[in-house]
């Protein structure tokens, strides 16, 4: 192996996907003129900015070696909860906000007592919580969409100047949880309790709480996701965000994190959402029937993350 | 009888799913002192050590701490009271960095709460490695360590607490002297700070270098505990055993024609130009320093890292190890160094980890298999609940005895053992020494790989030394002396 | 020049088209026509698949504004949320026609038929059968969906109106033929001879209905009905087993969307709402149907 | 601890799922009449068929440590492909269903390669065959049911005598698992590659081969899965199947299987099947409005997993 080569695998090793995004860039803007435009990128931006927020959470998750399958319900639960507090003239926006939030982070906390306490696999509580979450919002919403929100609560899935809300509070929950996993404490916890709970019991970690923080903030992420996809489709919907989960989790894993837990960044997460979303633009915009759609995201997905697993290999 | 000791253990008991462990136990240990914990494979003292340490909870009797009574009921706790431990089985976080284990649970922040100083942690892991002068980059993952690298990080994680009591559960099984010699030194520092120190080993040269007071336990009974200077090692291995030691007959080898023969094996970084050659009845001693290599060499002729240049022949025949199937197939058997890693599959039990390389039908016949594995527990006396007990509930001796047993299972006609016997009773050593010299009798070729000088010198045929990935010296067992190897080993 | 050319001249028309969910039949057929429609008129035609979500909805049309489109046609997931699709593309200056169902925002044109008006006109049908006396299930679509919640109303409407119809069950079986089949299987259990007519949301459900009663030999004692008259409920209609179904004219919606947006494309004047009346299909008619 | 709780923890430890179900089985019968009946409880059996092969199926990725998102797609598949020749004069049955079974097999067997030789992560490498396999599914069958079948095929979707045929499919790929898993040395390696994979290779197992046999079969039990289906419902459907892995995967965790590997029998694994089965139709007599079904379905089957995972403690 020659040093320049050398080289080359160092930067694959940590740009793997970087790399497989910027060339699918690339092919998009050649494949078609649209691609590469400020109002397209925005709206790529803006297109992400939900499964982003969701993949942020479920990453913490991930991390601690569990899975959160509840998240698509849980959105639809904070998005009708919020909605149902958002009629014009009724309350301040905090309010409708706050409190979707708060029902996310409360199912998320129900899904860590019943992983810490319970014992029960992370799989099985999140998979009763996604019914009943479901359930529940039917019932909060009694099975009808929650419309004719304020305009100050709608405004928020809206832009400010060219800049889309939502792909602004993504950028934020991602610098936060940047932090917390990278210089807190608690990050290193995180990172510790999914490399190996045994030892990090044996190190003096309380491993309950720290995978009680990881649920929680995931349902409080969830219910962030849920109020902004309920200002921006100006509804609290309760049949939203079917299959949400599994394209937050898509995400997570594209961008590097181990479904064993202890490996994961935040900027990959970010990346495996940016990949997906690129993906369900380009395809979109080359106009690709929609079945065809289907295998070729497929087979894009795999192979951008064969790449990326396969870096500097041989 | 002590004035005042530090800790003290009353009537603790503890049994797991019926089978106790533990029965009135009672221990106790004064600041500044050595306190040895001896006993044979399975006589729980690593459970004792669990319950110090707030792993396991104990089901009766009571435990004193500076004359108050604690109910620690997680490491937290006891952390928190002030005891550390360095465990027998490694825990490491494989992702994660040197420094970050060395500092897991008790890092350095600033700015405010919970900021992390990245680099009070890499300093603190650097100075702390060099007093065992083991200089390990700090910012390495885990990964990539060797188990004694990996073990020495648990000894430091372990020192880095300012801890009162520090209990060290078999911290040397990896070692090599060098690294042992400046472990025992920073213990005698402790106890001049009025440290009290738990010492569980094996390696009864150790215990008499370094502990004041010895413990001996057996079948989960406390037998006697004695100032370490009024006891002979004789009555110390009779304690423990409750009978006299069997005595290995030292058996001439008997060397035949060459079955393994090694040429010029190089995997870049760790290991260069290896050659060697093993003989039908032969046992190959190869030492060497923590980190020589030996390790590597191994897994490298097993299959399991193959080398990239050199030859493998084997009864003549040049063979092509790709994996540890190709090794097996070669007749080529390896009990690795890393158990946990590569030698059982924790929830399995041990008749299925017994089997598990020999099964040769595509139907089990769970008779045979069975039969199999009693008939292996009784040989080496692998002390568990039952042949369907999971492995991980074994003690690490008993769990080293089944990765032996199922490596001799295959039948090899090579077998190549790495630190065989680490964490293995005096008793049980004994027996497996004498098993390998009767392999060899029996026309076996067996490469022993071992830390412990007096093991290899008494063991070998033939002795080479290994040093930073280089053989150094090929020297005769009968003709040598621990200082004559030791200065082929030392890095120059 | 071409029909399909804009008035400014030589550019070919392109139209965006957002639809519902292109795996299920009668969005396929709807696709189908107006693919055909497209071609006949030299329209360029761009169809992205929302996958029943309406975010994903919202989504495309943003692509659509941002590519330009001349005209946008939108198969509404929901009633509400999609309505900010509407909205953005009036915003941005880009004529929208709604197709198949409506939305709260009011597009520049409409072309369909009232969800509800299905199941009232399927409901309507039991009643008739059944003199209106007599136990019913229903099968709902999956909960909270526009088309479940429409064809519920029209179906209770009915019911209302009827007070010798009792209903004896309403469950989901989210739009699917296998959880429909299980779900009568369970009903025939619990409720048994009770049941006099099934109404199902959609064909598909009415067909895995149909299954189980007749694997459990009681069709001829059960009026099934159901929505949609996709290929298969047709047959079963004109084999008699299926009792009837609500025809919904694809080809026609289909056709005069693109015609429409062709029009408006050339600003030439458009009809704001077109209607396409649904049908009952039974035995008697099933022959004329397509 | 006397004797007598001793006996008692150590029958709930085989049993706990076991009498989890039970007690749901008896409070149903107690509160309808109908439960408890030889027509209803053939119906449970009926109805747990497809879930119940799927789940059978990925036992075996789920033991090596895998997992297998794409069994709804490839049901879908299955389904559309054995419906093609299935059509009334033109093949004999074995046709179809052998074509069926295969192209299961080959999703499987893709899905394998790409774990195995490719190094992707499982998650992803059958999330994108999800996603493909429904694409292809789709473009098999331009889009609509395929429909009007032989009587020879759809009767496997029938009864012989009082017996559902999907029934003895079932059963019959149960016990046939069930002897791989317990009585070959095939089935050991199952458990090996999951329960330590360096450990597997380094007793001379061929890790990738073992791999690639769970998957691919799978896959087939997946075939098989879409053929019943086909017939079950007398079209091959390219929309069916959504969310089917989900369903089986979590028959299989309830179960007793980890998703960490090397811990799971199939007897679990049909337990969590009826466990779900019985839960549904439970709810379907007692007509339990929509809504609070999904509520009270979460809640029944996290409830009994946490009896079956903490059973015997305290
Ligand atoms: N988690 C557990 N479940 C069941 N049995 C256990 C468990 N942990 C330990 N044991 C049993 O308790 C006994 C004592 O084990 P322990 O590890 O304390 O022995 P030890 O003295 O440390 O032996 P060694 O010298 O081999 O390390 C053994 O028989 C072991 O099988
Ligand atoms: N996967 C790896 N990546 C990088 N370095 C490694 C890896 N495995 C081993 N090494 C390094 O190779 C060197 C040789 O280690 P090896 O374990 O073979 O030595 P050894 O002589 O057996 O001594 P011991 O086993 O007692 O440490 C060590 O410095 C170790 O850190
Ligand atoms: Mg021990
Ligand atoms: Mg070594």
């Amino acid at each position: 192996m020659t040093k320049e080569s050398g080289i080359v695998a160092t930067l694959m090793k940590s740009w793997g996907l970087a790399i497989a995004l910027v060339a699918i860039g690339v092919a998009l803007s050649f494949a078609h003129p649209g691609f590469l435009t400020v109002p397209n990128l925005l709206n790529v931006a803006r297109q992400i900015s939900i499964n982003g927020i969701l993949a942020v959470g479920v990453t913490l998750v991930l991390l601690t070696g569990g899975v959160d399958l509840s998240l698509g319900s849980v959105v639809a639960l904070a998005g009708v909860v919020a909605a149902g507090m958002a009629h014009p003239g009724q309350y301040p926006v905090a309010v409708p906000i706050a409190l979707g939030v708060a029902a996310g982070a409360l199912c998320g906390a129900t899904n860590g007592l019943m992983v810490t306490c319970g014992r029960v696999p992370s799989f099985i509580a999140t998979l009763g919580m996604m019914t009943a979450a479901r359930g529940l919002a039917l019932v909060v919403s009694k099975g009808r969409p929650v419309s004719n929100l304020s305009p100050e609560f709608t405004r928020l899935g809206g832009d400010v100047g060219m800049v889309p809300i939502p792909a602004m509070v993504l950028v934020g929950i991602a610098l936060v949880t940047f932090v917390v996993l990278s210089k807190l404490r608690l990050g290193r916890y995180l990172y510790a309790v999914g490399g190996n709970a045994e030892a990090a019991r044996a190190s003096g970690i309380n491993v309950g709480a720290i995978q009680m923080f990881a649920y929680t903030a995931c349902g409080a992420l969830a219910g962030v996701a849920g109020v902004v996809l309920a200002a921006r489709i100006t509804t609290g919907q309760p049949n939203a965000g079917v299959g949400y989960e599994l394209d937050a989790i898509a995400a997570v894993v594209i961008g590097g994190t181990s479904l064993s837990g202890g490996v994961g960044t935040v900027g990959g997460t970010i990346l495996g959402a940016l990949l997906v979303g690129v993906i369900n633009n380009g395809l979109d915009l080359m106009n690709v029937s929609s079945y065809y759609q289907a295998i070729v995201k497929g087979v894009i997905i795999v192979g951008a993350v064969w790449l990326d697993r396969n870096r500097g290999k041989s | 009888m002590l004035p005042n000791p530090l800790l003290q253990l009353r009537n603790v008991s503890k049994s797991f799913a019926g089978v106790k462990a533990l029965e009135e136990v009672r221990l106790d240990v004064e600041a500044g002192r050595v306190h040895a914990l001896m006993g044979e494979n399975g006589a729980g003292k690593s459970t004792l050590m669990k319950i110090l340490g707030g792993l396991h909870q104990p089901d009766a009797g009571e435990i004193r701490f500076k004359g108050r009574r604690i109910h620690h009921r997680s490491p937290h706790d006891a952390l928190r009271l002030g005891i550390a431990m360095i465990h027998q089985e490694l825990l490491p976080f494989r992702d994660l960095s040197v420094a970050a284990n060395i500092g897991m649970g008790r890092e350095a922040t600033r700015w405010f709460p919970g900021w992390l100083d990245h680099g009070a942690m890499n300093r603190e892991a650097t100075t702390l490695l060099s007093r065992l002068g083991v200089p390990i980059e700090p910012t390495r993952r885990m990964r990539e360590l060797g188990v004694a690298e990996m073990q020495t990080v648990e000894i430091v994680k372990a020192l880095a607490h300012e801890a009162s009591v520090i209990i060290m559960d078999e911290p040397t099984t990896a070692l090599s002297e060098r690294e042992v010699a400046a472990l025992f030194d920073v213990i005698r520092e402790l106890k001049q700070r009025g440290v009290a120190v738990i010492y569980i080993s094996h390696k009864m040269d150790e215990i008499f270098r370094i502990a004041d007071t010895i413990t001996v336990m057996r079948d989960g009974h406390h037998v006697a505990t004695r100032p370490a200077a009024e006891l002979a090692e004789r009555e110390l291995i009779r304690l423990m055993v409750g009978r006299d030691p069997a005595q290995r007959a030292a058996v001439p080898g008997n060397p035949g024609a060459p079955v393994l023969e090694v040429r010029g094996l190089t995997l870049p970084g760790r290991f260069h130009d290896v050659s060697f050659t093993l003989r039908r009845g032969e046992i190959l001693g190869v030492g060497g320093l923590m980190g020589a290599g030996r390790t590597e060499v191994a897994n490298a002729l097993y299959g399991l890292a193959p080398a990239t240049v050199g030859e493998i022949r084997v009864a003549g025949k040049t063979v092509r190890i790709a994996s540890p199937a190709d090794a097996l197939k070669a007749g080529i058997a390896l009990v690795t160094e890393d158990r946990k890693r590569f030698g059982l599959v924790p929830r399995m039990s041990v008749q299925q980890n017994l089997s598990l390389a020999s099964m040769r039908t595509r139907w089990i016949d769970r008779r045979a298999e069975a039969a199999v594995a009693d008939d292996q527990i009784r040989k080496f006396s692998i002390k568990a609940a039952g042949r369907d007990q999971p492995v991980v509930n074994l003690s690490g001796g008993n769990q080293q005895k089944v990765v032996i047993a199922k490596a001799l299972l295959t039948e090899p006609e090579i077998l190549i053992l790495d630190e065989p016997t680490r964490g293995i009773d005096v008793g049980a050593k004994a027996e497996i020494h004498s098993l390998i010299s009767r392999l060899a009798r029996t026309g076996k070729a067996i490469l022993v790989i071992s830390s412990e000088l007096p093991e290899l010198l008494s063991l070998s045929d033939r002795l080479l030394v290994m040093r930073e990935g280089e053989v150094t010296a090929e020297l005769d067992p009968l003709h040598t002396s621990q200082e004559e190897i030791m200065s082929f080993a030392m890095p120059l | 020049g071409r029909r399909g050319q804009a008035a400014d001249g030589g550019k070919q028309v392109v139209v965006g088209v957002s639809l519902l969910n292109l795996s299920s039949e009668f969005i396929v057929m709807l696709n189908e026509a107006m693919e055909a429609k497209a071609g006949e008129l030299g329209v360029k035609l761009i169809v992205n698949d929302a996958q029943r979500s309406a975010e994903r909805q919202i989504q495309q049309v943003e692509g659509f504004i941002a590519q330009r489109v001349d005209v946008i046609i939108l198969n509404p997931c929901e009633v509400d949320a999609s309505s900010p699709a509407v909205d953005k593309a009036l915003a941005a200056g880009i004529p929208i026609i709604n197709l198949n169902s409506e939305t709260k925002a009011v597009p520049t044109a409409f072309v369909g038929s009232r969800d509800e008006e299905s199941a009232r006109i399927a409901m309507e049908y039991i009643a008739q059968r059944l003199d209106g006396r007599g136990g019913v299930v229903m099968m709902q679509g999956f909960m909270g969906q526009a088309a479940q919640l429409k064809r519920d109303e029209g179906a209770r409407e009915v019911l209302a109106k009827h007070p010798g119809l009792t209903l004896l069950a309403c469950q989901t079986a989210e739009w699917d033929r296998a959880k429909a089949m299980s779900l009568m299987e369970n009903w025939i259990q619990s409720h048994g001879a009770g049941i006099k007519a099934v109404f199902a949301q959609n064909d598909e459900m009415g067909m895995g209905a149909l299954l189980a009663l007749e694997r459990a030999k009681l069709k001829d004692q059960v009026v099934v009905t159901s929505v949609d008259a996709i290929a298969d409920a047709l047959q079963a209609v004109k084999d008699g087993r299926l009792d009837a179904t609500v025809f919904q004219d694809a080809r026609g919606q289909g056709g005069t969307a693109v015609e429409l947006a062709v029009k408006i494309a050339r600003k030439e004047p458009y009809e704001k709402e077109t209607f396409i009346p649904f049908k009952l299909v039974t035995k008697d008619n099933a022959g004329e149907v397509r």
